[in-house]
């Protein structure tokens, strides 16, 4: 065809950590065959902070907020499986009206995640605008969470035994109001990803995982629902609130008719995703009970009795990406003896290997990206140590400091 | 041979068009962006923007790698930037005739389009980075892809005015002279049509734009062919983009819409004059906004055999069809048909 | 080499990950979505450090990032200014004590501004700019 | 996603019959949260290390299960690994966790495979030779996942023994560059009060005791 | 259009007034620096960055005279961000350390401790003056 397509030699491309493709630090090495990929690997890892270890020394109300920075974009649902867990050991009993507001801030995370994520694809695509549409309407459900928790980020709502702001009158109708603009919102956004030509020419049948594999690699959330594998904790599995509420896992042939599992139809069930989340957020308003939102307001107190607890538990939530599942272990110190940390993408990762085989190198971007990797929050574990050699030494970093200086006055 | 007042005339002119060329095509660049900016609702960059940007650039370190081939990654943006302006030279600007217009014609500009693409291919090339070389070899691809519809094209249009009777049919003076929907009856404005679809579709490609950048995919190959640049050979290749967008919407104008505000409206030879050019001017940005500015921010990029398909199954199909009905429009009344 | 102020009205940024939890990174994205668009005031974000001006950098840094980070800030060509975005980065934050972080940025390699917040708002995220090109006015005057 | 539903007492039952006295502890704990108080289960079962894999095959006997990650605890002179999953997922409300807990004396550490039945745990595994020093027989790749080539032999970050990360690795972020000569800002003479809880240096909130007692 | 959906929204759009917010002017003024100070002597306009909510979690406010120095903020600090002063029994918050999470003025027996609305913290020395509360 011409002189660069025609230099078949196998070749090996490495991409990562740093890469515009990757929000996120890993490391792949692609064994390509002109522009098609023969084989993949990836060594994710590069950002291990060791988070777990930190909470082994930490007590439980500093967990909290240390789990919310496992990840900026799942914090709540990380923070929540912890303080599933820690109530398990601990035998507190929640209050109700917590459970709706957890679901409710959870939900409101959903619908900022899934937006974020469509966003981030439309960029992998080249599609820049609706990257900034997506998130021009994101902006609305960031402001509400900021109104709800007091940040936009890092909401720190959720704590041990409840939560810690309750939701006020007053703030109702900014709920309502966003849940409007989202639910009007939500055909466009549909015709905007799911009708334009040059989306479904990227998309459609690119980075294909097959039911099977999506069930044998252990895929979680809408990785594995795009695949048609019909799995929602929020269905099977009722924690915080769900059980009250009827909610479905939705799988991609309920608006294409059938299930592909390509990118296509992993954008299909979270644009759906976004319109059930707002559903679900207006039942939790209209039912959501009067109460106390915690069970023990008082921190000290609340120590003490984590402190005391002896056992194990799991906590476990459907995340944006997924089931998002903390092990728990206690027994009678301030801190516990046991933290295991599997964030949903844990459970993807695998299935890239499926998907990028045979793909071309422009589809590279988008199907790692096609399933919302969230790399701090799978690299928070493992230990990266002394892997070479400091190779700065204080003269130097002093020259630097120096060079820096001087660049600027130069 | 060309006498020495002449050809202090063609240097003079050449110096200004240089100029022009470069201050207009940073100037398009900047309405580029705001108007995209103003689409995605952002305020975007101030109009000058560019001209701060390459200002920026020539003071930056320009760093060569320590394993690129230096002498081809030095002189590829110089070349780049001196052959877009060298095309300029042979197009009309306005109803100023083009300088260099006597010297080549519609064939020439195309093969000179084609240097600007090479050098970045050998600057690709000679960076010596892996994303660098592949999107080198895309840009050959690409290359090759868009010179068939673009060939259709230029063939099709210079064909008509041939059998129209038109002397130097393939000159873009005469091109713009007579401009194809005068000479061309309805079945060859149908073609004609065709015809300006494919040349905007292939203007955003000559200028890797979305949703033909699969060379520079930010995304996929963190600026392809550009990963190495900084300083002052980025603001070389960032300058010849500039000039390279004015050559494309010039040549769709002298193509397809060469009208001047003189030849319709009678007016002072000064004020004709500065009318004509900035009516050239509005008309360019039309093009640029049509054919650039809008497809870039409402496409995703295509694949690089995504690109070679659209161009030659697609492109090349329509633009085969213009250059029938252009044909059977210049035979049927010949045969004496009477549409 | 001197700088004018064609530099402070031209700022491409670099966005480095040296470990942080991605809180940062998506508050740096939205900054430049249209409700904030640093574009107005030139800033843009590139794909490589060879045109960057700009190095912003999120997170403390793991010790298998601290080479790359190295590498990064060897690959941006002078002039540069480099921004620490988010508490972590700054001063461990809630990462404070850990056997495979190298340390705040600032023991890596030198910083510019540091913007507090975990995450910072995207308009603190503008006002670290706003810090810098002060910064650069002040040294352009020759003050220290 | 056809097939019977089971009670999570029948999932129970059906281990004990098969296994008998290999299952050392077999209990259900329930969770119920919200209004309707809707129950939830786990199964939590320890195991004799050779049943390990048969379980693991009753358990895809009942229905393919979703292998969500393995946890670990080091018990001192045992390693005990916690193969967490769930079953019966796409079924209304039915999705039951099963942990499977194996005990592996420190002196014998080995655990075998199942990344045949689940093609999914490689992960899992890889992670936990590394972090634990559990060698996992006939694993199909057995690379380091996380860690680095060279990173120390022997040194298992999630052992709370002698193998475990030591001091010197460690390094105190919060510390870097902080001044220690800042006087502390007057304070206009009223009644200092008592510090309460007796703690003597709150400012280090990682005790000593309590540290080495968990060694 | 209908293959391209995106082109009738976006040529919308261009008749539309951008969403930006406009912080802290619209382009940047030809020296920050003496845009700052005419800001600062009310001779020029600054627009305000997005309207921060009711509870919003920003810099932290210490009052020093309630202070009992019970050092339980500093227990469930999670940022180590807090210092006891011995000397003096109150406490110093590095402010450069802080997550600004709200747990202490939570923990506070005293209610001595506040979160500000103030977020524009970007400075060039970590430990000025500003960013030490005491």
């Amino acid at each position: 065809m011409s002189e660069g397509e025609g230099k078949k030699a196998p070749y090996t491309l490495p991409i990562g950590p740093t890469h515009p493709a990757l929000k996120e630090p890993v490391m792949f090495t692609f064994q390509m065959e002109g522009e098609t990929i023969k084989d993949v690997d990836f060594a994710p890892g590069q950002t291990h902070r060791g988070i777990e270890w930190m909470g082994m020394r930490r007590n439980p109300v500093q967990i909290v907020h240390l789990t919310d920075r496992i990840c900026g974009i799942c914090g709540v649902v990380h923070t929540l499986s912890f303080c599933l867990a820690v109530e398990q050991i601990a035998e507190i009993e929640v209050p109700e009206r917590a459970d709706y507001i957890r679901v409710i801030v959870h939900e409101l995370e959903r619908v900022q995640s899934h937006l974020l994520w469509a966003g981030v694809a439309a960029h992998e695509l080249g599609f820049d605008s609706l990257l900034h549409l997506t998130w021009r309407v994101r902006e609305q459900a960031m402001d509400v969470i900021e109104n709800i928790t007091g940040n936009r980020v890092n909401y720190g709502i959720v704590q041990v035994g409840g939560v810690r702001r309750d939701i006020t009158p007053e703030q109702h109708p900014l709920i309502e109001e966003c849940l409007t603009t989202y639910e009007g919102l939500l055909s466009s956004l549909l015709d905007l990803f799911l009708d334009d030509r040059s989306i479904h020419m990227r998309c459609r049948d690119r980075g294909i995982l097959t039911y099977d594999d999506a069930v044998h690699l252990c895929t979680v959330g809408p990785t594995s629902r795009a695949s048609g594998v019909n799995m929602d904790l929020r269905q099977d599995y009722p924690y915080a609130a769900y059980g009250d509420l009827d909610v479905r896992a939705i799988l991609p042939d309920q608006y294409a008719g059938e299930t592909r599992g390509d990118v296509y139809d992993r954008i299909v069930v979270r644009l759906l995703e976004v319109g059930q989340s707002c559903g679900i957020i207006r039942q939790c308003l209209s039912e959501m009970p009067a109460g106390e939102i915690t069970a023990e307001p008082k921190i000290a107190k609340l120590l003490a009795v984590c402190k005391k607890a002896h056992g194990e538990a799991i906590g476990r939530v459907e995340a944006p990406r997924g089931e998002c599942l903390h092990y728990v272990r206690m027994d009678g110190k301030e801190s516990p003896t046991s933290w295991k940390v599997k964030a949903s993408s844990y459970s993807n990762l695998m299935s890239w290997i499926p998907m990028l085989r045979g793909e071309q190198i422009a589809d590279i971007p988008i199907i790692v990206a096609s399933i919302d990797p969230c790399l701090s929050c799978t690299d928070r574990v493992a230990v990266i140590r002394g892997g070479r050699r400091n190779i700065l030494t204080k003269e130097e970093l002093h020259r630097l400091s120096v060079e820096a200086t001087r660049r600027l006055q130069a | 041979m060309i006498g020495s007042w002449e050809l202090a005339l063609i240097v003079l002119s050449a110096v200004i068009v240089t100029v022009y060329g470069i201050v207009v095509g940073l100037f398009l660049l900047g309405i580029d962006r705001k108007l995209a900016a103003h689409m995605q609702a952002r305020v975007g960059p101030p109009i000058r923007q560019p001209f701060i940007d390459l200002r920026k650039l020539l003071i930056k370190e320009n760093v060569v790698p320590d394993n690129a081939i230096a002498w081809i990654f030095n002189l590829a943006p110089v070349v780049a930037l001196a052959s877009s302006i060298v095309i300029l030279l042979y197009l009309p600007i306005g109803s100023i005739y083009p300088p260099l217009g006597a010297y080549g014609d519609l064939i020439l500009v195309m093969y000179l389009l084609t240097i600007p693409a090479l050098c970045m291919v050998a600057g690709g090339f000679a960076s010596g980075s892996p994303y660098a070389s592949i999107g080198a070899q895309r840009e050959m691809v690409t290359m090759i892809a868009y010179e068939f519809p673009l060939a259709i094209v230029v063939v099709a249009v210079a064909w008509r005015l041939a059998a129209a009777g038109i002397q130097d049919p393939f000159t873009l003076g005469s091109i713009a002279a007579h401009p194809i929907w005068s000479v061309a009856g309805p079945l060859g404005i149908v073609g004609g049509l065709l015809l300006l679809l494919v040349m905007a579709a292939v203007t955003p490609a000559e200028l890797s734009r979305i949703p033909f950048d699969t060379q520079e995919a930010e995304t996929e190959l963190a600026g392809g062919l550009l990963v190495e640049y900084s300083g002052k050979n980025l603001a070389m290749f960032s300058l010849s983009q500039g000039v390279k967008t004015l050559v494309m919407a010039a040549i769709v104008v002298a193509i397809f819409i060469p009208w001047n505000i003189s030849s319709l409206v009678l007016l002072p030879e000064g004020v004709a004059l500065v009318a004509d050019l900035l009516f050239f001017l509005g008309k360019v940005i039309l093009v640029m906004f049509f054919s650039v500015s809008l497809v870039r921010v409402a496409m995703a990029r295509f694949q690089i055999n995504q690109v070679v398909s659209v161009f030659w199954i697609y492109l090349g199909l329509i633009g085969l069809v213009g250059l029938l009905l252009l044909m059977a429009d210049a035979a049927l009344p010949a045969a004496g048909v009477i549409i | 080499m001197k700088l004018t102020r064609s530099f402070n009205r031209s700022l491409w940024a670099f966005h480095f990950n040296s470990g942080s939890c991605n809180g940062c990174e998506i508050e740096i994205v939205a900054v430049i979505t249209p409700r904030y668009d640093p574009e107005r005031f030139g800033i843009k974000l590139v794909g490589t450090p060879r045109h960057a001006d700009v190095l912003i950098i999120t997170g403390p840094v793991v010790k298998k990032m601290k080479d790359r980070l190295l590498r990064v800030y060897a690959q941006i060509p002078e002039p540069k200014v480099v921004m620490c975005v988010g508490t972590c980065g700054i001063s461990g934050g809630v990462f404070y004590d850990s056997y495979n972080l190298e340390g705040p940025v600032d023991e890596v390699i030198p910083v510019d501004v540091y913007v507090p917040g975990c995450p910072p708002r995207p308009e603190a995220i503008i006002h670290g700019v706003v810090t810098a090109l002060t910064k650069l006015e002040r040294l352009q005057e020759g003050k220290p | 996603m056809t097939g019977t539903i089971l009670t999570p007492e029948e999932v129970v039952d059906r281990f004990s019959a098969k296994f008998g006295t290999g299952i050392q502890e077999a209990s259900i704990r329930e969770k119920r949260e919200g209004k309707k108080k809707i129950p939830h289960y786990t199964i939590w079962i320890e195991l004799d290390r050779e049943l390990l894999r048969p379980a693991i095959q009753a358990l895809i006997e009942i229905r393919y299960p979703h292998l969500s990650v393995i946890a670990g605890n080091d018990l001192g002179d045992s390693i005990r690994l916690v193969y967490i999953f769930s079953i019966q997922y796409g079924e209304i409300r039915s999705e039951y966790m099963v942990t499977l807990a194996v005990t592996l004396p420190k002196d014998d550490l080995f655990v075998p495979t199942i990344s045949d039945l689940i093609p999914g745990a490689v992960f899992g595994e890889r992670e936990k030779q590394e972090f634990f020093g559990v060698t996992v027989t006939g694993i199909p790749d057995g690379r380091r996942l996380f860690l680095p080539r060279d990173f120390p032999e022997g040194v298992y970050p999630w052992r709370r023994d002698e193998t475990g990360i030591p001091d010197s690795m460690i390094r105190d972020l919060w510390a870097s560059k902080r001044p220690t000569d800042r006087p502390a800002p007057p304070v206009e003479e009223k009644e200092a009060c008592e510090i309460e809880g007796g703690e003597e240096k709150p400012a280090e909130p990682r005790g000593k005791g309590e540290e080495e007692g968990s060694q | 259009m209908s293959s391209l959906p995106m082109i009738p929204e976006l040529l919308r759009q261009l008749m539309r007034k951008p969403a930006t917010n406009l912080f802290p002017a619209k382009y940047l003024p030809p020296s920050v620096t003496e845009f700052l100070h005419s800001v600062a002597s009310g001779k020029a306009h600054l627009t305000p960055p997005v309207k921060t909510p009711p509870k919003f979690r920003g810099k932290i406010e210490y009052q020093k005279d309630g202070c009992i120095g019970c050092g339980l903020c500093v227990k469930v600090c999670p940022s180590h961000a807090i210092e006891l002063l011995p000397e003096t029994k109150r406490i110093r918050i590095w402010v450069d350390q802080c997550i600004f999470c709200s747990q202490c003025t939570d923990m506070c027996p005293k209610g001595g401790l506040r979160m500000t609305d103030e977020f524009l913290l970007a400075t060039e020395d970590r430990y000025e003056e500003n960013l030490i509360v005491e």
